[in-house]
């Protein structure tokens, strides 16, 4: 057992927890916070995984801004939320269950597949980050999605400006 | 050394936890959450599916940053419909949200 | 000039649809310009009509000015085009009657618009079925006149008209039913509808493939003329088809009548001439007496028919029973003797007869137009005495008659004499009794005299609102061209009678 | 100008009057007579003019003059029309011209040219005279111009155009046209004035009754165009081997041999056409014209048309004896029966029309036993006397019509010979024209013209031993002077029976100089026939008739020998005829003491009533319920009708049997219903929560998931 399966034993464990605590606390804001430390768990495995440019993006896209959101909305909502009745609906030993088949279905997945046991190759002498850059704007590689991708954002948040505009006080004005 | 399958039994486990939030939770906006756990799981998976497989192959890495992007925007999309509907009707339970049925 | 020989008789044959098309885009509350644009317009295809008549060559034998367009390449059928002294004849009848059948028009007041282009899409399907020289176009262009002919009735007509129109659209379509069937057999049995290629296959076909062993070719060919037969009989009408006739053509507005006795019963006529003779010298020889029987009981019986009328509009329109029936007898004749002389007297009369019918009838209808667009009434009872009030209509009322009549020196004796004369050597019998009809159609056109314009004047008409009126300035342009035609073709029938003469010799 | 060219412009100048009467001159009346006579005259002038060459030319027989142009075309030949005088042709062309010219010029004075119009005159009815005040004050009434002057004058332009157009044809078809011209302007003239009823009813019973003649005429022509394939008269008759051939061919029909049909049916043209018994009703009733001048066409012009056509195809009939003895039969009958009807005629033109088919029988009868030179000579002179005849008596009515304007009693007929009597005085020229024309028509020995040629004819009859053909026409002939001598008895001897004849007056010139001129022919155009071996008078004079008109065949025929009997026969019935009809009647006051008024004689042996209730009553039965009612109306369209009622019935029956009930209730709405019961119990799925959704997804995910796997990857 080396430093690097210590350091992944112990961050599936927090993002296990955490994540269990996004869907399970009665608190919202609790669980935005829960999510939070989920994703920063998440980015330490990116680390793990030399995926530098993800673990980056990981941090600045998700808990800066995402998560930001969350609790943007979360506050914004929260006037009738005041942790009236129960958080899960009635359906909610379904779901586990259907979480819980989910999860054995994947595992024999992958109890099945050869690919389960591989090890990573070195990384010595590539510079992966260049090669990201090189790929998303290469036509040669993927410059189309990533247009296409940046595209979806545009139009995504234009939409979500006009779905949020409070049409009812521009009337009223 | 960590095995590949380490990587995708904890993203197996977050997907199934992320799929149970999503299933289980009354409030809507948790409800995003929980989607927000399951594309989590799958950057996992990508990332490391490019680690362990062709590292000279930019895909996974690729693939994650549009997932970093549709993410956003459906946070963005979702929590402005939330936000909407809340205004009209006071309520974020997805299951009072039910005016599309029969 | 080259474009135009090349492509005269598709001008001639879509210019009336292209007027149609400008009619369309026409203000529909400009009735005057309205009128006056299909008048001009419908001199185009008369003008071009006159151009081809004297660019015919009437030494050539075979068709003249073919054209041959793509149409439905699958089946071999295309749009092939061709005139000779035949169709000729028909084709200047049709352009000379419609400009005068729309200058009869000119009083109706309601959907003009939709009234004059009816009238040149009937035009044009007219011309089409005379032009044609496919079987499937005749056959498409032979529907096509049903249609507008079936508003007009329907939606111009007087009070019985939706009796009167569904009677004929039904009963002209009921008996083109069988002439469909047997044409798409041709096309079926030789993979073309091309007339000038089945005149050669189809007579002398000794064996058709696909056919049920039960039937013989000649029990084939016999249920095929038949059934061209009967689509063409009940078009001309012969007895016993006749009865939507007196119907439609009593119903129908003035200029309906005048095209629908004028040209449109002559398609049936023509389509003897032009598929039945050609396509089953046989059978038409084996049946002759038939025909002839069927002629002659038309002739007789629709002079009696026409005697027994009191609606004026309905003596005339049993009249064109009884002209028709000559046209049809000379086409027996001709079926019972072809290449002989009297054959080719009994044709030239009753492709003479034709022409002559379609003057006379159509004026005499006009004629009765005339007066009952001032009378509001077509009973012949309601008349009487009417000379002194209208000279000039009476005149000419009775100038027609004598056409109609076979007065010697008018057109129709020409034609009437010829008839006889081929049919007496070779169906004598039939002959003789339809000199009964002969003698009817005096006695009928007599009795229209009689009643109209001789007699005690009915004071009802002689004074007041009622007061009749002269027939006016645009009537009388109307009737000028048909009796100057009816005169000269009387007194000298040579320079129409040598072009149908030289076709008929050169055809049957 | 060539001849021939010549005989073609005669037919035109009338019809040319015609059409520019008709369109352009019908308001000015002075005009139009002037166009009418003038033409009349032209056509006159170059008849005369042919005629003169014609007697100039020998052996015109064999070298007519003829020329011909195309006309028809007949599959590979043409049908050729053209004219044609022959000494036949020239004699008939030279009476034609004259009296045609004496119709139009007496037609000026019968309408009355130069008088005032009428005061209630209306066109289509007689005129009616016109008050009108002289220098002292007094109101007259006098005679008033026709309305319809100009049209008058049209349509005997018409009329002379076909009569022109018959004589001077080559050929039978142009004769036809020439005829039928003719009947459509005896129908327009006996019409003329058609706001009478029987006016009416008149023309189309004249035309009605030479169509059915006419009918087989057409027939007859088209049966020798097809034997001959020529209609020529010269082609067809110089041929001797085509006649023999036409002779000798059997028909079917009564034995007749192909000539001889031929023949009877063109006979039969001339029965309706001349009024020959069965067709002669319709002569006496075309009397309802304008009086004299229509009377004139019907009976001394046109009606001889007739005569003349057979004459023309004398050839073709006398190669069957069997059609020549109906032919015979016909005409002698005709004569005796038409002579007994005149007898009891009150009307003066009725016993002269009647005198009229009588005669024309006679000329027919001479050509039934094989006398054509006799019959074409009796032709010529009966028109010349029957033609004064008939101008005379529209005379009288004339001059009797002044006097019924004078008293004012329209209830008085100026027609009725019983009004009459002593007009001798009054009307001297009209009594003395008249009295030739009687003469000459009852036969007065050897003055006057209609002696010789019914001397002829009873010769012929007699030397060819036609005995019951001689005594029929000897019986017709003392009928005829009785009632020639009847007439002129009580219309001009004795004293004035009425008022009105007492008033009566002369005509003006316009009506006597014709009457004049055709007294003239009626006396001297006799002498022209005059026997060779005639006692004393033969042979003073040549027989320039016989020798020319006999010269039209190839054979030339004989001249009888002359016997006392048929002599002595016309002399007799002629002079005793005469002398009882002045007898009988000279003391007769009124129809009452006139004992020859028997009904069946005075009802013209009820021909009108049968013919009435044998062909008119059905011929409308026929047309109106027989053909129109019950076939047509009854059958044809009711069994169109009847399929279209079968049509519906089925058509409803597949609605509402098949449509409805098995379509529509059990595949479309059963389809339906089921799709929507299990639509309306499957929606409370449909709750709305997308939790719930999702939750069924992933439960079909897992369950497709593990079975896919199971089937693929495990299996």
């Amino acid at each position: 057992m080396d430093a690097s399966q210590i350091i992944f034993g112990l961050t599936a464990l927090l993002i296990i927890f955490s994540a269990l605590r996004v869907v399970t606390t009665r608190n919202m804001v609790h669980a935005a916070l829960w999510l939070i430390v989920t994703l920063l768990g998440v980015t330490v495995l990116y680390a793990l995984l030399q995926a530098n440019f993800l673990a980056v993006v990981q941090v600045v896209v998700y808990v800066g801004a995402i998560a930001i959101l969350f609790i943007f909305a979360i506050m914004l909502t929260r006037r009738e939320m005041r942790d009236g009745g129960p958080q899960l609906n009635k359906g909610w030993p379904l779901a586990a269950l259907i979480s819980l088949a989910v999860f054995g279905g994947l595992l024999a997945l992958l109890y099945n597949a050869p690919v389960s046991e591989r090890l990573a190759a070195s990384l010595e002498g590539q510079d992966t980050l260049g090669a990201l850059g090189q790929a998303l704007v290469s036509p040669d590689a993927y410059v189309l999605p990533f247009e296409v991708a940046s595209v979806l954002l545009l139009a995504a948040l234009i939409g979500a400006v006009y779905v949020a505009l409070n049409k009812k006080q521009e009337s009223d004005k | 050394m960590i095995p590949l399958s380490w990587y995708l039994v904890l993203s197996a486990l977050l997907f199934s936890i992320g799929l149970f939030g999503v299933l289980a939770r009354r409030n809507a906006v948790a409800i995003l959450l929980g989607i927000e756990l399951m594309l989590n799981a799958v950057n996992i998976n990508l990332a490391s599916f490019w680690r362990y497989g062709n590292p000279a192959q930019m895909g996974g890495q690729v693939f994650a940053i549009v997932v970093f992007a549709v993410a956003a925007a459906e946070v963005a999309v979702g929590l402005a419909l939330i936000i909407s509907i809340y205004r009209r009707r006071k309520t974020v339970l997805a299951e009072e949200i039910d005016l599309m049925k029969w | 000039m080259d474009f135009l020989n090349t492509n005269l008789l598709s001008l001639i044959l879509f210019s009336p649809v292209a007027a149609a098309l400008i009619i369309f885009f026409l203000p529909k509350d400009e009735l005057k310009l309205i009128r006056w644009t299909a008048l001009i317009s419908s001199l185009v295809p008369f003008v071009l009509s006159l151009v081809l008549w004297f660019r015919f060559d009437p030494n050539k034998t075979g068709f003249q000015f073919e054209e041959q367009y793509i149409w439905y390449k699958a089946i071999g059928s295309s749009l092939h085009l061709g005139v000779d002294g035949l169709s000729l004849t028909m084709v200047l009848l049709t352009t000379l009657l419609t400009p005068l059948a729309i200058l009869a028009s000119f009083t109706i007041s309601e959907k003009v618009k939709a009234y004059m282009m009816l009238f040149l899409f009937l035009e044009t399907g007219m011309l089409g079925v005379f032009l044609a020289l496919d079987l499937l176009i005749f056959f498409v262009f032979w529907e096509i006149g049903l249609v507008p002919m079936y508003f007009l009735i329907n939606q111009w007509g007087s009070a019985n008209r939706n009796y009167a129109s569904l009677k004929f659209m039904i009963y002209t379509m009921g008996g083109s039913l069988g002439l469909l069937l047997a044409t798409q057999m041709l096309g079926v049995a030789f993979g073309t509808y091309d007339l000038t290629r089945l005149f050669d296959l189809w007579p002398s076909a000794q064996a058709l493939t696909n056919i049920p062993p039960w039937l013989t070719i000649s029990t084939i060919k016999t249920i095929a003329f038949w059934a061209f037969v009967i689509a063409f009989a009940v078009k001309v009408p012969l007895w016993p088809f006749h009865t939507w006739l007196p119907d439609a053509h009593t119903e129908a507005p003035t200029a309906g009548s005048m095209i629908l006795a004028g040209v449109l019963l002559k398609l049936g006529a023509y389509g003897f001439l032009r598929l039945v003779l050609p396509l089953y010298p046989e059978q038409a020889k084996y049946f002759a007496g038939a025909l002839a029987f069927l002629a002659t009981a038309a002739i007789v019986f629709g002079a009696f028919g026409s005697y027994g009328q009191t609606d004026f509009k309905r003596l005339v329109a049993y009249s064109s029973v009884n002209h028709m029936g000559f046209v049809v007898l000379g086409i027996a004749a001709a079926a019972a003797a072809s290449g002989t002389t009297d054959a080719h007297i009994a044709l030239n009369g009753a492709i003479l007869q034709m022409f002559n019918h379609g003057l006379s009838a159509a004026g005499m209808f006009f004629l009765v137009g005339v007066i009952y667009e001032r009378t509001h009434t077509r009973n012949l009872n309601d008349f009487g005495g009417l000379f002194p009030l209208v000279p000039v209509y009476g005149g000419i009322l009775i100038f027609t008659s004598m056409a109609s009549l076979g007065l010697p020196g008018l057109n129709g004796f020409v034609s009437e004499f010829l008839v006889v004369r081929g049919a007496w050597p070779i169906l004598t019998t039939y002959t003789a009794i339809s000199m009964l009809g002969l003698l009817f159609t005096g006695a009928y056109i007599l009795k229209g005299i009689k009643q109209v314009l001789h007699g005690p004047l009915n004071e009802h008409w002689a004074h007041g609102e009622h007061k009749l009126t002269e027939i006016n300035t645009r009537e009388i342009i109307v009737m000028a061209p048909l009796m100057a035609l009816i005169l000269v073709i009387g007194v000298w029938p040579a320079w129409i009678l040598d072009v149908i003469n030289r076709a008929v010799v050169a055809l049957f | 100008m060539a001849t021939e060219t010549l005989i073609w412009l005669i037919p035109l100048p009338p019809v040319l009057a015609f059409f520019l009467i008709v369109l352009f001159a019908n308001k000015n009346k002075a005009l139009s007579h002037t166009l009418g006579v003038g033409a009349a005259g032209l056509s006159w002038l170059a008849s005369m003019v042919v005629f003169v060459r014609a007697l100039s030319v020998e052996h015109l027989g064999e070298h007519p003059f003829h020329a011909s142009v195309n006309w028809l075309p007949t599959g590979e030949t043409w049908f050729k029309i053209g004219v044609l005088i022959d000494p036949l042709g020239a004699a008939t062309l030279f009476f034609v011209a004259w009296t045609i010219f004496m119709i139009f010029l007496y037609s000026v004075g019968y309408h009355n040219f130069g008088q005032p119009k009428g005061d209630h005159d209306r066109p289509g009815l007689p005129p009616h005279g016109a008050t009108v005040t002289d220098a002292h004050g007094h109101k007259h009434t006098i005679p008033s111009v026709e309305p319809m002057y100009s049209r008058f004058f049209a349509f005997l332009g018409l009329f002379a155009f076909g009569m022109y157009t018959l004589v001077v044809s080559d050929n039978l078809l142009t004769l036809f046209v020439g005829w039928e011209i003719m009947g459509l302007c005896s129908y327009l003239l006996i019409g003329f004035w058609y706001g009478k009823p029987s006016a009416r009813n008149a023309a189309i019973k004249a035309f009605m009754t030479t169509r059915v003649g006419d009918v087989f005429m057409l027939l007859g022509i088209v049966f020798l165009y097809s034997v001959t394939g020529t209609l020529s008269f010269r082609e067809i008759f110089t041929n001797e081997e085509l006649m023999h051939a036409l002779g000798t061919t059997a028909t079917p029909v009564l034995g007749l041999s192909a000539a001889g049909l031929i023949g009877l049916l063109l006979f039969i043209g001339t029965v309706g056409k001349s009024a020959q018994w069965p067709l002669h009703v319709w002569l006496p009733d075309a009397m309802e014209g304008p009086t004299p001048v229509s009377a004139m066409i019907h009976a001394a012009t046109m009606v001889s048309a007739g005569v003349y056509a057979v004459i023309r195809m004398f050839p073709l009939l006398s190669l069957d004896p069997a059609t020549m003895s109906i032919v015979a039969f016909i005409g002698a009958f005709t004569a005796l029966f038409a002579a007994t009807i005149a007898v009891a005629q009150n009307d003066i033109k009725r016993v002269l029309a009647y005198s009229t088919i009588s005669q024309l029988g006679y000329m027919i009868a001479a050509l039934g036993i094989g006398a054509y030179v006799a019959a074409a000579f009796h032709l010529i002179t009966h028109a010349f006397f029957k033609a004064l005849l008939f101008l005379g008596s529209g005379s009288v009515i004339h001059g009797m019509e002044h006097g019924v304007l004078h008293t004012g009693n329209h209830h008085v007929d100026p027609q009725d010979m019983f009004n009459m009597g002593g007009l001798r005085k009054k009307m001297p020229i009209t009594f003395w024209t008249f009295l030739i024309g009687g003469f000459a028509l009852a036969g007065f020995p050897v003055v006057t013209a209609g002696f010789w040629s019914k001397d002829e004819i009873l010769a012929d009859a007699f030397a060819h031993g036609h005995l019951a053909v001689f005594i029929t026409l000897a019986v017709a002939a003392f009928l005829t002077a009785f009632y020639t001598m009847r007439q002129i008895t009580l219309t001009f001897l004795g004293e004035p029976r009425t008022e009105e004849a007492k008033h009566a007056q002369e005509t003006p010139w316009t009506m006597t100089v014709p009457l004049i001129v055709l007294s003239v022919f009626a006396v001297t155009y006799g002498w022209v026939g005059i026997p060779e071996h005639f006692p004393l008078l033969g042979g003073l004079v040549p027989n320039w008739f016989h020798e020319f008109v006999g010269s039209t065949l190839a054979e030339h025929p004989e001249a009888v020998p002359f016997s006392p009997v048929p002599l002595l026969t016309s002399l007799g019935v002629a002079l005793g005829g005469l002398l009882l009809g002045w007898l009988v009647y000279r003391n007769v006051k009124s129809p009452a003491e006139d004992k020859l008024q028997l009904p069946v004689l005075k009802n013209k042996w009820y021909f009108d009533e049968a013919y009435d209730f044998l062909f008119v009553k059905p011929a409308y039965w026929i047309a109106e319920t027989l053909v129109y009612k019950w076939m047509d109306k009854g059958v044809l369209d009711g069994i169109l009708h009847f399929i279209a009622h079968i049509t519906g019935v089925i058509g409803a029956a597949i609605r509402n049997y098949i449509d409805l009930r098995v379509i529509n209730e059990t595949i479309g709405d059963g389809t339906a219903n089921t799709v929507k019961w299990m639509g309306f119990n499957l929606r409370p799925v449909q709750t709305g929560r997308i939790q719930q959704y999702m939750l069924a997804s992933f439960v079909v995910l897992i369950v497709v998931g593990a079975v896919l796997y199971y089937f693929l990857v495990m299996a």
